[in-house]
């Protein structure tokens, strides 16, 4: 199936030279910390904490409504450190999920509702379908498909899933228009 | 309702939350933004060295057959609220060092002691006692008991007081030193 | 051991067995004193996005497809070899389906194209685990209790006594008895009803039965905790649980008669040193206190009627395999592979001349040679 | 991605029956035809540990018995296990969880602790550890010597028998008994029953067979103690099916003697067409890498066609439907729509078959294609719904990563193809539905492809050199179900 159009209040949205779409209902901490590197899609009610460390996102990543990102953070013995959260290109944030990992690579699928615990490694190519917990310090290989809570490996994806991502989160962002009036 | 807001200083405190009815947030405690505090069944303390993260609701809920004057909902000292949980316990009391993971739900009816962590996304509903060091996980609420209790997060706590304030609005302290979790223990028996 | 892991390495590649029961599947290499994993009998189907169980099927099409699944997981998700050119040792019970037999052997030959099969039954294969000539195995498995004679490596065919008094009814029962318990249908996941038995449920002895009476006030209740709330597992249910394995009122179909049963329909020279070897096995027997009780309650029927007159057996001795009950199958499997090196396979080749099994219950494969209806 | 979390809503149909969505189909450049999961042959490339993502060599894995040695799972919950240091001077704070460290050096110690469910080694009391990397107590099977032992038994009786068979041969000497076939059959019992029995074996019986103690059965067997039904039952410290099964040689019934688990390694899988030995995918050694050094995917050969929208199917209505077809590969491809039962019988097989001929190739050692008969399935076509077939064929661009950024749609349109962009297009369909179509029942409709396709394998001297093919797909599309 194609994928439908997804209307926005374009009053709502700010729309950045490179192509970020970034709802004004966001929480946008420590702004100067954060890194979108184009055409990424924020979604109102979401939460980048900046402020606790670097966040950097890739080409076309989807930041769906009320999920919040937020760098991990690692105990030392003389204090806490809170690690930059880096996510690759292509990747997609379902609503009401919450990220606390330290790496989520390219052309990575993550659902609705779902924890991602800190310090999570999540390789290139993977799936963590809705409502999936995933606790700290998972590493999730490439081509896995987790589910569950605590998640665990279910099957795996196909080969071609990079360019599936890739064609899915391009026409997430092309059918993310703007509404005619207004 | 009222506004009765005591913040201790030493707390701190985002002024992007809400914060409803008669609520004392203890000192070294840590308040995220969009966080929901609503305390309508009666006063909320919060003790010290908590850390309440983005949309966390701590709800004391009214009951119908309400104390006069209405119990305060104790939190000892301790606790840490991870994202979007939320706690609805009337018992008046929760105990110290717990972790409150991601997403989890703690109903009105869920008595909660010491050291225990509600795993992420566990949603307890039906009335249970958690005895001290219980830690649950999974979407079957999978029980064991911890051999000692959480860590505290005096270190995270630290940080975040000293970054914290480069980035956000806080609410400034109003209240006078006080202590709370003193209460709070005595408050659990 | 180690020595002869060590061994397996250099030699050619070391055969895998395969215990493929209705609950979980038993898989690892021969000579090895363990199964690499245990894991449920089941597979991740994609169509219908949920777990399917092998032994779910309605065509043979579907079983070769559910067993295709199922190796693959094995293979390439938990013993991590390539199945082709490898050899591979099947234990099976002797009652298995000759649809399913005929069907694991098209999936193993034709589409992993296995090197070789060998066929143990599960009977010989646990009595392998003894060492000893003559051994009555009782195996209680998921569905179905077995008892099986076996005299010198030979299993007793005609006397093989076999019963729907798996764990499956004992779940039934438990299921029913917690129902009650918490006075609600509780349709409880097997995997439920599997866990609380395991951690809560036992086999009272004899006389405690007695003592006890109908309502076993006496028996402490667990309670049970569970996402919607805790679940009281009384007393009755933890100690009766088990009770229909030793229940004789439906024709004497009582785990202990069909033992006295096998007993009594083997030759007479073997009766009494069959009574002195029982091997009582299988994930079923592994409930606390169940094969104290099987013994006693054998010891007492012997001298009950249908038996008192046609059995002269004065003792009952057990044996212990060294292993855990429910890989004992697997391990005598894993035993015997190692020993022949595969001679025995039926190699991959005769498979694709002729794409027939031998089977005991073929008078094919067991006219005698010089039988008249032998046919080469 | 679509693709991940849509049920199939148009499936394919591989060459050997299965229906499948395009991304589980692959394209078997050398045969022309599609192949899936099902048809293929899947092989171990490497094994890896999806933790600590380290390579290892397929004999160490082997060695190691599958297993990572420096990753641990958790027995508790299967999670993976962190190391953590402690410091052996306690600190101020009494709640840092250092209270158990009773020495004063200022040594770091290691233990190892589950995020998840907080399970950690102190639990079962194994001693922290000087080194981060291990030292971890390894378990032993605790059958493992009397296991050694029946092995070595059995191996001398089969090493007898064979033996025996030898002598046997020799002396032109068969016997024949009650139980003939049964022995026969497993022979090996047959020689441990003839040494057990007492019966005249060989002269040379090995001290491995003299030595051996078969097991002792015993008369009391252990009962539970007279408590235990009154005793007050700790469900937290029994152990649940998964905990004990998850360790196949120990399986601890107790919570606490359950031990760190060593991570089971995964692998990575090449996978080749039955028919013509090519691989169709190789994946590249890194463990996180995400490239093939060959995939041959229909994905990328073979035209995919998409749903845009459609009408609700019901009973004997005419009802349109309209369709995305793109063209993955770097050629122009013809595209024609037909009719399912328009695509020519493709004959795979180049012989007669004969029970000889095949006789003679698996003697021969030659490859055999014994497994298709077996494997392949003749789909059943439902024919409930019926398409109108355009008279139209159309070409479509190749792939064209520049051109996706221009939105120039100046391209020929009419009333079948609605817009063109690139190497995409729309189709307007109409499909009929029968009367007969079962309210409630899912609605299929059934199509087939006729495309050109250029094989870009560079040609061999054995191969034919022609490089532009006709080639037929069949797909299924699936149209919710049929509403009154």
């Amino acid at each position: 199936m194609e994928l439908q159009d997804t209307y926005y209040n374009k009053s709502e949205y700010v729309e950045t030279a490179s192509g970020n779409k970034v709802s004004r209902q966001t929480v946008l901490c420590g702004s100067q910390n954060i890194v979108l590197h184009g055409k990424v899609i924020v979604q109102s009610d979401a939460i980048i904490r900046g402020d606790l460390a670097n966040v950097k996102t890739g080409r076309f990543c989807i930041i769906s409504k009320g999920s919040v990102l937020r760098p991990p953070f690692k105990k030392f013995s003389k204090g806490v450190a809170f690690f930059p959260l880096q996510m690759g290109d292509h990747v997609f944030v379902g609503e009401n999920t919450v990220v606390n990992a330290a790496v989520v690579g390219s052309y990575v699928y993550i659902g609705k509702n779902v924890v991602i615990g800190r310090r999570c490694v999540l390789k290139d190519c993977c799936m963590i379908e809705d409502n999936s917990v995933l606790p700290a310090e998972t590493v999730v290989p490439s081509f896995a498909r987790y589910s569950g809570s605590p998640a665990r490996l279910i099957t795996t994806l196909p080969e071609a899933t990079p360019d599936l991502m890739t064609e899915f989160t391009k026409s997430y962002y092309q059918h993310f228009l703007p509404t005619a009036s207004v | 309702m009222s506004h009765n807001v005591k913040i201790l200083p030493g707390a701190t405190v985002c002024e992007d939350c809400t914060l409803e009815g008669d609520i004392t947030i203890g000192s070294g405690t840590v308040i995220h933004p969009r966080v929901t505090i609503i305390a309508e069944g009666g006063p909320i303390v919060i003790a010290e060295y908590c850390i309440i993260e983005e949309y966390s609701t701590i709800i004391h809920k009214k009951s119908d057959n309400q104390e006069n004057p209405p119990k305060p909902l104790f939190i000892g000292a301790h606790n840490v609220f991870e994202v979007g949980c939320k706690v609805e316990s009337i018992f008046g009391h929760i105990g110290e060092y717990n972790v409150f993971e991601c997403r989890c739900f703690v109903g009105p009816d869920v008595k909660i002691s010491s050291g225990c962590v509600v795993g992420a996304s566990c949603k307890l509903s039906a009335p249970q006692t958690l005895v001290d060091n219980t830690v649950i996980w999974g979407s079957d609420h999978n029980i064991r008991e911890a051999l000692e209790k959480q860590p505290s997060q005096l270190l995270q706590l630290d940080f975040l007081s000293k970054v914290m304030p480069n980035y956000h609005r806080l609410r400034k302290p109003n209240g006078h030193k006080r202590q709370p979790s003193r209460q709070s223990t005595e408050a659990g028996k | 051991m180690t020595l002869y892991e060590g061994i397996a390495l250099i030699q050619e590649k070391q055969a895998v067995v395969l215990d493929l029961g209705t609950d979980y599947t038993k898989f690892g290499f021969t000579g090895e004193a363990a199964p690499r994993c245990i894991i449920p009998s089941q597979f991740w189907c994609t169509k219908d996005r949920r777990y399917k169980r092998v032994h779910h099927y309605n065509s043979t099409e579907e079983l070769y497809e559910n067993l295709v699944q199922m190796l693959h997981l094995l293979y390439f998700r938990h013993v991590l070899v390539n199945p082709k050119e490898r050899k591979v040792v099947v234990v099976e019970s002797l009652l298995t389906t000759t649809q399913f037999r005929e069907t694991l052997a098209k999936v193993l030959f034709m589409h992993y194209e296995v090197s070789g099969v060998t066929w143990w039954d599960s009977a010989r294969a646990c009595a392998a685990t003894l060492g000893t000539p003559i051994v009555l195995v009782v195996n209680i498995g998921a569905k179905e209790a077995e008892v099986v004679a076996v005299v010198h490596g030979v299993p007793v065919v005609h006397a093989i006594q076999s019963e729907p008094l798996g764990a499956q009814t004992l779940h039934d029962n438990l299921a029913r008895m917690l129902d009650e318990d918490n006075n609600a249908q509780l349709n409880l996941e097997p995997s439920v009803i599997e866990d609380i038995k395991v951690r809560t449920c036992f086999v009272p002895g004899r006389q405690l039965v007695a003592q006890l009476g109908g309502q076993c006030s006496s028996v402490r209740s667990v309670q049970y905790p569970r996402a919607s709330g805790a679940l009281t597992v009384s007393g009755r249910a933890r100690a009766l649980a088990a009770e229909p394995l030793f229940d004789r009122d439906r024709e004497q179909a009582s785990l202990p008669d069909a033992v006295l049963r096998c007993i009594r329909s083997c030759p007479i020279d073997t009766r009494r040193a069959l009574a002195e070897n029982v091997l009582v096995t299988g994930g079923g027997a592994a409930l606390p206190g169940l094969k104290a009780r099987l013994a006693c309650e054998l010891r007492h029927l012997v001298s009950q009627d249908p038996y008192k007159d046609s059995l002269h057996v004065a003792k009952f001795k057990f044996h212990s395999s060294p292993c855990e009950d429910n890989v004992c199958a697997w391990v005598g499997g894993a035993l015997c592979g190692a020993a022949d090196w595969g001679v025995r396979a039926a190699p991959r080749d005769q498979y694709l001349r002729e794409p027939r099994l031998r089977d005991w219950a073929c008078l094919l494969h067991n006219t005698p040679p010089d039988h008249h209806h032998h046919c080469p | 991605m679509a693709y991940l979390i849509q049920p199939d809503y148009v499936q394919y149909f591989c060459t050997c029956g299965q229906i499948k969505p395009i991304t589980n189909l692959y394209f078997c450049r050398h045969c022309l035809k599609v192949r899936c999961g099902f048809c293929i042959c899947h092989e171990v490339d490497s094994h890896y540990c999806a933790n600590c993502l380290e390579n290892m060599p397929s004999s160490e894995a082997r060695l190691k018995k599958n297993r990572c040695s420096s990753c641990f799972d958790c027995p508790s919950c299967f999670h993976t296990l962190s190391t953590r240091a402690t410091y052996a001077p306690a600190r101020q704070d009494p709640a840092a969880g250092d209270a158990k460290v009773e020495n004063k050096q200022p040594k770091k110690m290691y233990y190892l602790s589950c995020f998840n469910c907080r399970w950690t080694s102190r639990d079962v009391g194994i001693p922290d550890q000087p080194v981060a990397s291990g030292g971890w107590p390894e378990r032993t099977n605790p059958f493992a010597n009397r296991f050694g032992q029946l092995l070595e038994y059995f191996k001398a009786i089969a090493q007898q028998e064979k033996q025996d068979k030898l002598d046997k041969e020799r002396k032109k000497y068969a016997i024949r008994g009650k139980y003939i076939t049964l022995t026969d059959k497993t022979g090996l019992t047959g020689a441990m029953a003839r040494t057990t029995a007492g019966l005249p074996s060989s002269e040379s019986s090995s001290s491995a067979i003299a030595n051996f103690v078969p097991s002792q059965a015993k008369e009391e067997v252990e009962e539970l103690p007279e408590d235990y039904h009154t005793k007050e039952v700790n469900l937290k410290l029994i152990t649940t099916m998964p905990q004990r099964l998850a360790s196949p040689e120990w399986q601890a019934q107790l919570v606490s003697r359950l031990q760190p688990i060593a991570r089971p390694l995964s692998v990575k899988r090449s996978q080749r067409c039955r028919r013509c030995d090519h691989n169709l995918t190789k994946p590249e050694y890194n463990p996180g890498s995400i490239k093939f050094k060959i995939e041959l995917l229909a994905y990328y050969h073979v035209p995919e066609v998409k749903i845009i929208s459609f009408e609700t199917i019901k009973p004997g209505c005419t009802t349109e439907l309209l369709l995305k077809l793109t063209n993955p590969t770097a050629h122009e491809m013809q595209i024609s729509i037909i009719q399912p039962d328009e695509v020519p019988e493709v004959e795979e097989k180049e012989e007669p078959k004969s029970i000889e001929k095949s006789l003679e190739k698996s003697l021969n050692l030659e490859k055999d294609t014994s497994w298709r008969q077996v494997i392949e399935r003749k789909p059943l076509l439902p024919t409930t719904i019926k398409l109108h077939k355009p008279e139209l064929s159309f070409t479509l661009a190749q792939r064209d990563d520049a051109a996706e950024y221009d939105d120039d749609s100046h391209h020929e349109t009419n009333d079948i193809i609605l817009w063109r962009k690139s190497n995409k297009l729309a189709l307007r369909l109409k499909v009929t539905t029968d009367e007969e179509a079962k309210v409630g029942s899912p609605a299929v409709a059934i199509l087939a492809l006729q495309y050109s396709y250029r094989n870009t394998v560079p040609p061999t001297a054995n191969s034919p050199q022609t490089r532009d093919h006709v080639l037929y797909t069949t797909v299924a599309i699936h149209l919710g179900t049929v509403t009154q």
